[in-house]
């Protein structure tokens, strides 16, 4: 029997049915991106090598941050250590050269408003050049303002942006891989603590345990903050491991900001079978920017210039 | 089930005349998500990469069919159409053609948000089925019919849907969206209604097929109320009118070329759809010919209401979706031409 | 300052936008249901009491489906005794004879499909007369095969029929009484247990529970049957009670047709402060037909005249 | 932010005038959502069952002055647009008058099945703010636009459309759906775009508002589009053509009679609206027309395609919905004329 090809892996075609260009990075600011040597996944980088590169990631979030005049500051600096970790602490198998590898694992960023963080791994680990992270947000740009699969970046898997939907296409990527293709690649997939609100979540969740999806790992970003206020106060999700115990899940709580404690996590989620995992990493809106540090205010705004750069200064 | 009066009438003038001016022969009735589940065994038998969700209604959408035949391809979801949609947009990112299926009611409805930023934007190879459309599902009533979903697919970008006028076209139809790359979706119904295509009969997805030649009035009907056309069109022939009726199972995209030389040619049109009169096919043709070229038209639909539980054939007498329906409207449009 | 008045309370307008007629019962069998006298409600009743209407509703509804030729047997049948308890037990307040009392506790049924052992419950306390079940299902009846509101039906307090939407009303109506007008009024909803499965569900669970809602109490007809099979098959929803807990609510488990330990449930969630109740009952589908119980075959068709026929002698 | 070129030239062109063939004057820029949110506190001043429900955006639509002025009847909800329809529906048929509102793209979407059933079919009276539509949201990008939900709306039976063309009317319109009885939903943007009506200006809930006399086409917008019809009927009338504005801010139910007099004494038609063409304000106008007085009509809005990130003025010249079009298509459609 033969199988129906299709073309699944996006190409730098611009938007949909458009001739629309890709932008092309102008900008060049003095931040040494012509220079940037991508960084490498290992599991040999020290635990503190991972915390240096969640340091540049974190630099290079605010500068697209600054330059863009709008987007998300406080998720994505505050789990830049979780993509560390993810990306370069040799946690994922993917290859920045071969982006779309079949043997790949996948990375899904549920919580679609996060990818300043997602974007700015990538560059580092040299899915594409530094300069493209300043178009962010941009008319044309690859780096939308919500993950776009159409404008084919290396390395987005998917689009996301409505919360709630990332995890059920990582769940039909687990089952696929699991049980339709029966490789061993695995999926990961993040989301937020307010995105735990989406009925979305528990039916993924549901649907994962029952298909005992234990290539499946999802990182809970627990900061405590959503857009309106502190979570407890705009709608209550605690207790947060009880949940996902209650449906199905292996649940490991750990502190999101300690590289070597997320590896461990990670390691444990890999060696656990029969049952996907979830990692509910606690970590704090904004982190370690002090004028950020879990403040929910943080959520959905970019520093200005000046801003900038004390949190630059922050994060050398 | 649907014996409606005017279908024993078409019988009648079948059995009398021994042959009608379009040339389709009543074969008896067959719903046609029976063709929706044949054609899901058909694609499964040539491609290995097709695989089904179910969505706790099997036996009501056929996809049970599927099931039974490729048991290792088949993964039940439950009740969670919205994550199934999810669901079926990462299999399809992983290289796989996932159909999923429900009733239109909850596969078009509960799963909008998914449909448009899982499925569309990401242009996900998925297939969607949507079964129990229209009112004729019957006793179930009103949450159960669904006469909202042509709207609320067509207006979603990348978006292919086909509505096939009879179980064969319907296998033919799943056939020809499992091939397609996109996301597609297909709308079925319950009830048994008339089969009268053959394997013959011509289907290319994103075409219309003229299905009886005729220069008064195009009927432009799709799903069960093409047989309603045509059965209208051989009455309206009694009264010397000679009626062009166009099955447009592909709604989006449409068959623009088809649809412009019906108004040219015919200079009136009448739409009929088991679907709310706002936004559906006849929508979509009023949309596209007041661009081109503006002729009155006529719809046959549901006018702006809900369904509600009765046996099929009685509403769809209530409810104005009938033959019946179809010949006043192309009177009324024809006296209307300039 | 004025509230803005509106007519919330159906009216026997018959369908939404149209003066399409509500059907008359016509047919009248040798049921008695001329001279039937309502049941009170009470809780002077006696479980023995309760359990004899909960025989009697059953019957009802086998009459109701043989005569509609479709519908649902499984779960009404199996949750006779649910429903006997809450109208006739002394549980709910409730006057037929005065059904939109604004004081009135409410009862909305999240499961619609299981409707006919709603409009039989209701027939039996006398909300309409029982030959109108008859009209199960058929052109213009008032008793549509899933709940509708539009057709005007006492007792009927929201249409429903699309699973997972029922029991977000009730968290509103429970809402509405206890943080705005401030009444001591109580809602009660019954969900099926395949109906866990739809992500509103734990949406409205988290709701109930982050406002404290105490007015409201879930019943979850634990029937471990869906269409497809049984519940654990087609997508596993246990473990049922952590999950409710793990949404923030007191949760009993209760044999769903034991009267006595219904009750007891019943008067557990009235006491309980602070937070919502939910109650899985167990219970079997199509209970106590021989030739139904615990079948899943039986949730969504009609018996026919000859296994109605066993049924009803099975039931006196 | 918006301030398009054809803008610029209007400002100019009013400035050395001194007036327009209008009569509305440009008194800045407000975004609408700042409406929505004063007419909810003007409501909620009048009537005590006025509740709120907040979905964690309620700085974006200006929930948060009612949450502030009456934080005992402003209910947060957190991120479930589908059970926050359903806890409105609940609120509703217990007496309050209950307003949910999220970003159009999840509350149009991710809760159609709930509008559908619990809203639309219980006839409910919940409100429903559908905030940041169309694509001048600006750099969020396309899952955060929203180009659809005229179409998904527009087509639920009992559901009353309304979007209004500036921050005035939009207060205007929040009132007026508070006091209407029945299912409603309200469209509005996060973007400043012009003020340019009054409070003398009329509001009436149904009722299309001729904003400009004139006999040679007529141009039927909603929401900001509004604006940019003014500005384009000032450019075609130095060109000699006369356009007729109407401002159609209810588009469900459509005011039928002042559509089928613009097309009768007009002749020709176009529409402009931040939507897709497919379904939307031209649909439904297209719908009417076509069996009513059949005229050629030009369409400008968004051609079937996903939206995306961008300063919103870019983003509006890019996909074409700018004055500039409505000029082209109102020229085009008058040659049309027969
Ligand atoms: C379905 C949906 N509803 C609402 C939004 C708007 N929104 C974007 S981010 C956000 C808050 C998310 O909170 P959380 O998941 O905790 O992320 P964090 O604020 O911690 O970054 C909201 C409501 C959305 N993107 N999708
Ligand atoms: C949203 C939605 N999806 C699907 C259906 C079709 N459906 C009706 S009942 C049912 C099974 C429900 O299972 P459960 O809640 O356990 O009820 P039971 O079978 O025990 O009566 C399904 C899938 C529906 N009514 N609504
Ligand atoms: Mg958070
Ligand atoms: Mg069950």
């Amino acid at each position: 029997m033969a199988s129906l090809d299709f073309h699944i892996y996006p190409l730098e075609t611009g938007f949909h049915g458009s001739s629309r260009p890709v932008a092309k990075p102008e900008l060049v600011k003095d931040y040494g991106y012509e220079t940037f040597v991508p960084f490498t996944n290992s599991s040999n980088n020290s635990d503190e090598q991972v915390a240096a590169i969640a340091k540049e990631i974190r630099r290079d979030i605010v500068r697209a941050l600054v330059e863009a005049k709008s987007g998300h500051s406080g998720g994505p600096l505050g789990s830049a250590d979780i993509f560390a970790t993810l990306y370069f602490g040799g946690v994922m198998n993917h290859d920045p050269k071969d982006p779309w590898n079949k043997n790949r694992d996948r990375f899904i960023l549920s919580a679609g408003h996060m990818c300043p963080v997602l974007y700015s791994t990538l560059a580092n680990a040299g899915y594409f050049a530094k300069q493209e992270l300043l178009t962010l947000r941009k008319l044309n740009s690859r780096l939308q303002g919500h993950p776009g699969r159409d404008m084919g970046l290396p390395g987005i898997e998917s689009s996301t942006g409505s919360l709630g939907q990332g995890l059920g296409i990582a769940v039909g990527m687990a089952l696929s891989d699991k049980l339709v293709s029966k490789n061993s690649s695995r999926v990961y997939s993040l989301t937020g603590d307010g995105e735990l609100q989406e009925g979305e979540i528990w039916e993924s969740a549901m649907c994962a345990s029952h298909w005992k999806l234990d290539n499946l790992t999802v990182i809970v970003d627990r900061n405590h903050c959503q857009i309106d206020g502190r979570t407890d106060e705009v709608m209550e999700v605690d207790p947060v491991s009880d949940k996902w115990k209650a449906f199905g899940f292996h649940t490991i709580e750990v502190n999101g900001h300690d590289i070597n404690a997320l590896r461990q996590a990670f390691a444990e989620a890999k060696a656990t079978k029969g049952k996907p995992t979830c990692i509910i990493a606690e970590t704090y809106m904004g982190h370690p920017v002090s004028f950020m540090n879990d403040d929910y205010r943080w959520h959905g705004k970019p520093p200005n210039k000046e801003q900038a750069e004390i949190a630059l200064n922050e994060l050398v | 089930m649907m014996s409606t009066a005017t279908t024993t009438t078409m019988e009648k003038t079948a059995s009398t005349n021994g042959a009608s001016s379009h040339g389709f022969t009543l074969q008896g009735k067959k719903a046609t998500r029976f063709g929706f589940g044949e054609g899901l065994v058909t694609l499964g038998e040539k491609y290995d990469n097709v695989v089904v969700l179910g969505g706790d209604i099997t036996t009501s959408v056929m996809t049970s069919y599927f099931k039974d035949k490729f048991p290792e391809r088949f993964f039940s979801m439950g009740i969670m159409e919205a994550t199934s949609t999810l669901v079926a947009a990462g299999l399809a990112l992983s290289g796989k053609i996932p159909f999923f299926a429900s009733y239109g009611a909850f596969a078009a409805c509960r799963n909008t948000d998914m449909l448009r930023i899982s499925v569309c934007y990401n242009d996900a190879n998925v297939k969607i089925g949507g079964g129990h459309a229209g009112i004729s599902v019957g006793p179930d009533g009103a949450t159960h019919q669904i006469l909202e979903e042509i709207a609320i697919t067509r207006v979603l970008p990348n978006m292919t849907l086909v509505v096939p006028c009879d179980f064969t076209e319907a296998k033919k139809a799943t056939v020809a969206i499992g091939e397609h790359v996109g996301p597609c979706y297909i709308r079925f119904g319950r009830t048994d209604t008339p089969m009268f295509t053959t394997e013959d009969t011509p289907f290319v997805l994103g075409k219309a097929q003229v299905f009886r030649k005729g220069n008064d009035v195009a009927i432009c009907a799709c799903g069960p109320m093409v047989w309603e056309a045509l059965v209208a069109a051989e009455e309206l022939a009694k009264d010397g009118i000679d009626a062009r009726v166009i099955n447009v199972s592909t709604i989006k995209p449409l068959d623009n070329a088809t649809i412009l030389a019906a108004a040219k040619e015919c200079g009136a049109i009448v739409t009929a759809e088991e679907h709310q009169i706002t936004a559906g096919l006849g929508g979509a043709i009023a949309e596209y010919l007041v661009k081109e070229e503006p002729v009155p038209m006529e719809f046959v639909g549901v006018n702006d209401s809900f369904g509600g539980s009765g046996d099929p054939d009685e509403l769809m007498a209530l409810f104005g979706l009938t033959s019946k329906e179809i010949i006043a409207a192309a009177k009324k449009v024809i006296a209307r031409k300039k």
